[in-house]
């Protein structure tokens, strides 16, 4: 088991006549992923290897039944593309593109509330069960299965600590990357909860940065309703006030969102909370 | 990107918020002709994407336009918090008798607009939240419908505005939201919103962020640009699609992918911090760079006169390591590095990349296994440099 | 028993201090109904025949707890009062005013649908439960107590029916008038189906007119769903096509909605249509 | 309020909308100008508030100037449904390849807009929805949230536009949702939206209709109002704030509130109608109508040289029969009319007001107690006229 996808979901991939699109879209079906189709307006009726390309979200969803969307157009149409998914049944988006004005975003995520689909990111690597499915971008050979959950706010970080936890044998249940965005369509403790909730993860880490108070968030839930252990690495304590270190989320504003605040606020929730990354794998033992 | 206080300013009064009579100067003389124009007691404030330039001696009252132009030119040039006043505002001086705070902004959690305001305006609003936070009215706006009239009866109510400005508030509120709304802003702050003497309201001071991923809608914002207190290796980089920012340590970082970067810098402060010695940048090269982006993010690196080695390090997952190497020797040899550099490449194709800087045989260059390796390594190499 | 208001009903007239809100508030009171409070922004604080005057609704909802809420406030500003009534938590919305632009009422729909507020009218005459209260302007003296429920599109027709029942010594459960406007917050068969579960209403009185299709509907319902008799009228037999009775709604347009069509699908879905509706207590019998 | 042609075509463009070239005249003279301006054949089009001009002879196509200004002077004057032609529109005749249905609507059942738009334009949607309902493309829209991109691609799809049309088409639907949403339109429809030879899109005929209850925020448009088709008995009505509507029949009616009008009027019909008789009008004089009013309303019905008699129905809610028939006094005094006039009084202070007409002992005044008797005795009055 695992948690928001598995062999059995089945993806279509908004923009997959693109570059981005294209080329991810072949490695989640070489991973094993059930791509069943993709959706490029203006190029409904063309195959992309083997699978149907549709003009619209509410045709592919009539054609090819799916439960899951991966959205990799670019920033410009990726609000609409969303929304596309939401309003064709989608009940689970996971969007790879950066750059979407927040404006947009806090529209896309009222609007999926109302329909009551769940969004994942923007500007995330995207899900990965290992073994069973991946949608995104987090590659292939970060990690194994196992019964270890991650929830992380960035890519690169994410693979890392999946690759140093894969070199000591340990495997993951579900990775998930949120996205470093400062309005996201799930938070850390939605994911939390998810893997609290789910038999086959029996620890998780979470990968967290300054900006915002998600972890503030996570390390009060942990707090209250988890009974798993949690190991923590928050990135950015070297980070000066005021700047924004790439991810449009990641800020210390006001004093808010430092790491120390952040660090502090875990390990008084009870997570065991690593100085460098790599030791995660100790923390998990 | 911020706007400027004289900026914000002129944005909020095309939405019909009343400010201030007033004009920007570069020159001493030039503010002192506007003084005179203006008449009676003036203002003169620095302009600089700081907080506190107040208390820096930044913002100055003047009775006369002789005394504007002393004090503009106390203030031009002066330095405030490492940024140097090009700009001041001569503002005609209020007859303040209220200061109200009034903003609206992303609130990231809600992943709704948030508006927020006080009758105890002047003060920002941290110092506000930890001093008066029972005195904030806050207000969520649903992002899809927009502010409605009912909730900016409420916010008036709710604050205790005195009924007789209740017409003049409720149409700067609906200005305020529609200009943050308009213009992509991620923060529209008028503080103070001032009650002067006659009843009326005036935004005696403003503040706009705006949304950088919005930029490509705004273009009459976008052309308002001020970069004359960015340093220059953050605008080369900026122009070439590469996030950098400068600090205070001696290790140069590239690295891809931002969490990445973050966390290679704690690296090297973890390690270097009791040696003194830490992060000299964040540098996020992205995804798919090229060579020739390499090159210009090595050539940014190594402009700062401080960074003592460069610590690579590549984590590649769509990033192919090889492609890295490639781009690192293109560099290298475009750039000619006399500092160490240490290169740690992981992920796909990494023994690929391995292989290709070792043959390449070139001086300086230390290879790591691991983020902690090369961490470590780099630290060492700044104390041998020492 | 009843539906939609009773005795119980904690009633906010919007508008109280206006003369159509407070003239109606008086009569309101007089005939027994509960109302707590007003509404009217700038005049928070005030006093209307003993009863407290708020800013606005949140306001209200907070001091005094209510249930219903009576817009009676002019047409630039009740869409926004709606609204209003419905973010302060407010479940059944009663809408007096006529003249509200139809787009701003499509919005106003959608958000009360988000909301879980029910709407009646708008340009309605309101609520009557006989003998309990009434919300709206319908006349205290044109109806009893007793089990027919009535449901109109009309004011002063729906008192020439109740009158004419009255006369003949048949009273009422509820009279519901939902208004001639083209788009309204609740139908003739959101009304059927509350009739047809009120065990205090045995037999149901429904008044038509030209225009729309809201009486197909409730034809439809009554021949699939309704175990309880219907009788009915449909006014505007003798209106042109093309042209707009009064209500903003009335109107027979491309040979759609027109009195003799509806009239056929109630007769054929059961109910007893009165040619004349002073004939109504007659099929009630 | 409907706009004429012209005038929708217009607010098309400035929505982005194409339209053909082409002005309006009022002057065969002015037609044969225009014509000449545009060069080429032109298409002569009577503008008038009515469905079937075509059919009537009042669209012609003309080769040239001259045969421009003969048809023009043939439509100008022309007759069409009882309305007179005053003005007609001169366009440049588009080469027609393909003709599209597009319209959007309130969708009263859903309280939402629908937009509806086919490949087989040029006939009517009702003949459409009768001829090929399958061959619709339904598409609501959300109120508060508006026609989304994605909406659009799904309508240009599923119409199976040729995709070279789909840019233009795209930007047509977003232009013409701008249209119907910031007019307050309850129907803005294109028909036919034409694909001309050159492949390009042009918008041929159209038809706006404003919501009036929103006239009071769109002065541009309610400028526009050409009432020279309204009956002038309609028009004063309006301008005194009643609604009145002429029909064929000799009783005058008037009543308070929309439904029991029409119901009266009904009556009249049900009762007459085996001897020719029925109602000459619709009259709503509303809840709080004054003595003013009354007279008003009752010159306005007397004005109707076929009316025979006059039927007042009041029933009194808020409405105060002894005011009522205060006013049928004062409005009786001040028209003084010759036919007999049925009053029933019901309701509110229904015992005053009869009293009140009772005691007046005026000649020609008929009561009654209930509706039925009320509409039985006005058709009596009218057979004893004849």
């Amino acid at each position: 088991m695992s948690i928001l996808i598995d062999r059995n979901s089945k993806v279509l991939v908004q923009g997959i006549t693109g570059r981005q699109g294209g080329f991810h879209a072949r490695l989640m079906m070489e991973y094993g992923t059930n791509v069943v189709g993709g959706v490029t307006p203006g190029k409904g009726g063309e195959w992309f290897d083997g699978k149907p390309v549709f003009d619209t979200m509410r045709a592919a969803v009539k054609t090819k039944y799916a439960d899951v969307s991966l959205v990799t157009v670019p920033a410009r149409f990726a609000a609409d593309a969303i929304m596309e998914a939401a309003d064709a049944g989608i009940k689970l988006v996971i969007c790879l593109t950066e750059h979407i004005p927040v404006a947009d975003m806090m529209r896309v995520l009222a609007f999926c509330r109302q329909r009551g689909t769940r969004l994942i990111g923007p500007n995330c690597p995207g899900v990965m069960t290992p073994g069973e499915a991946k949608v995104g971008i987090i590659p292939a050979m970060v990690a194994l299965p196992g019964d270890v959950g991650v929830v992380s706010k960035s890519g690169t970080l994410t693979y890392e600590v999946g690759f140093a936890m894969k070199n000591r044998g340990i495997g993951n249940s579900t990775i998930v990357g949120i996205g470093g965005d400062p309005v996201i369509g799930t938070t850390f403790v939605d994911i939390l909860e998810m893997f609290e909730n789910d038999p086959d993860t029996k620890k998780v880490a979470l990968l967290g940065e300054i900006g915002g108070s998600a972890e503030i968030a996570a390390a009060d839930y942990i707090k209250t309703s988890m009974t798993k252990p949690v190991a923590a690495f928050i990135a950015g304590r070297s980070a000066p006030p005021g700047k924004r270190m790439g991810h449009a989320g990641a800020i210390v504003d006001g004093g808010e969102g430092s790491a120390d605040e952040k660090i502090q606020a875990l390990e008084a929730a009870g997570a065991r909370v690593a100085a460098n990354p790599e030791e995660i794998p100790d923390l998990l033992s | 990107m911020k706007l400027h206080e004289y900026q914000s300013k002129a944005l909020f009064q095309e939405y019909g918020i009343p400010i201030p009579q007033g004009r920007v100067a570069e020159t001493s003389r030039e503010a002192g002709a506007i003084a005179a124009e203006l008449g009676g007691t003036v203002v003169v404030k620095a302009q600089v994407h700081v907080g506190g330039r107040g208390k820096a001696g930044g913002v100055k009252v003047a009775r006369d336009a002789a005394a504007a132009e002393r004090h503009a030119q106390a203030i031009l040039g002066m330095n405030i918090k490492g940024l140097t006043v090009e700009k001041v505002l001569i503002d005609e001086a209020a007859d303040i008798q209220q200061e109200i705070y009034l903003a609206i902004t992303n609130d990231r959690s809600a992943g709704q607009p948030l508006l927020m305001t006080s009758m105890q305006g002047g003060m920002d609003i941290e110092e506000l939240n930890r001093t008066r936070p029972d005195a904030i009215i806050r207000e969520h706006i649903d992002p899809i419908l927009g502010l409605q009239p009912y909730q900016m009866t409420y916010i008036a109510s709710a604050m205790r505005l005195p009924r007789a400005h209740w017409r003049s508030f409720l149409k700067i509120l609906s200005g305020l939201y529609a200009c943050y709304n308009k213009s992509d802003a991620e923060l529209a702050e008028i503080n103070p919103l001032v009650i002067t003497g006659a009843g009326a309201l005036l935004a005696v001071d403003g503040k706009v962020i705006i949304d950088d991923n919005a930029l490509y809608r705004q273009p009459a914002l976008t052309a308002q640009r001020d970069s004359s207190d960015e340093p220059e290796s953050e605008r080369l980089a900026r122009e070439a699609g590469i996030t950098y920012i400068k600090l205070e340590g001696q290790i140069g970082c590239m690295v891809n992918g931002a969490g990445l970067a973050m966390t290679t810098m704690d690296m090297t402060k973890l390690y270097g911090e009791a040696h003194g010695i830490g992060p000299a940048n964040f540098l996020d090269i992205g995804g798919g760079a090229t060579p020739e982006q390499v090159a210009t993010a090595l050539s940014i690196i190594l402009s700062d006169a401080n960074v003592k080695a460069v610590l690579f390090n590549i984590f590649g997952g769509i990033t192919r390591c090889d492609e890295v190497a490639r781009g690192i020797l293109t560099a290298y040899n475009a750039v000619q590095p006399e500092v160490p550099m240490v290169i740690r490449l992981q992920g796909t194709n990494a023994a690929e990349g391995k292989k290709i800087i070792s043959e390449a045989q070139l001086p300086h260059l230390i290879s790591a296994e691991t983020l902690t390796e090369a961490a470590q390594r780099a630290v060492a190499a700044v104390q041998e440099s020492a």
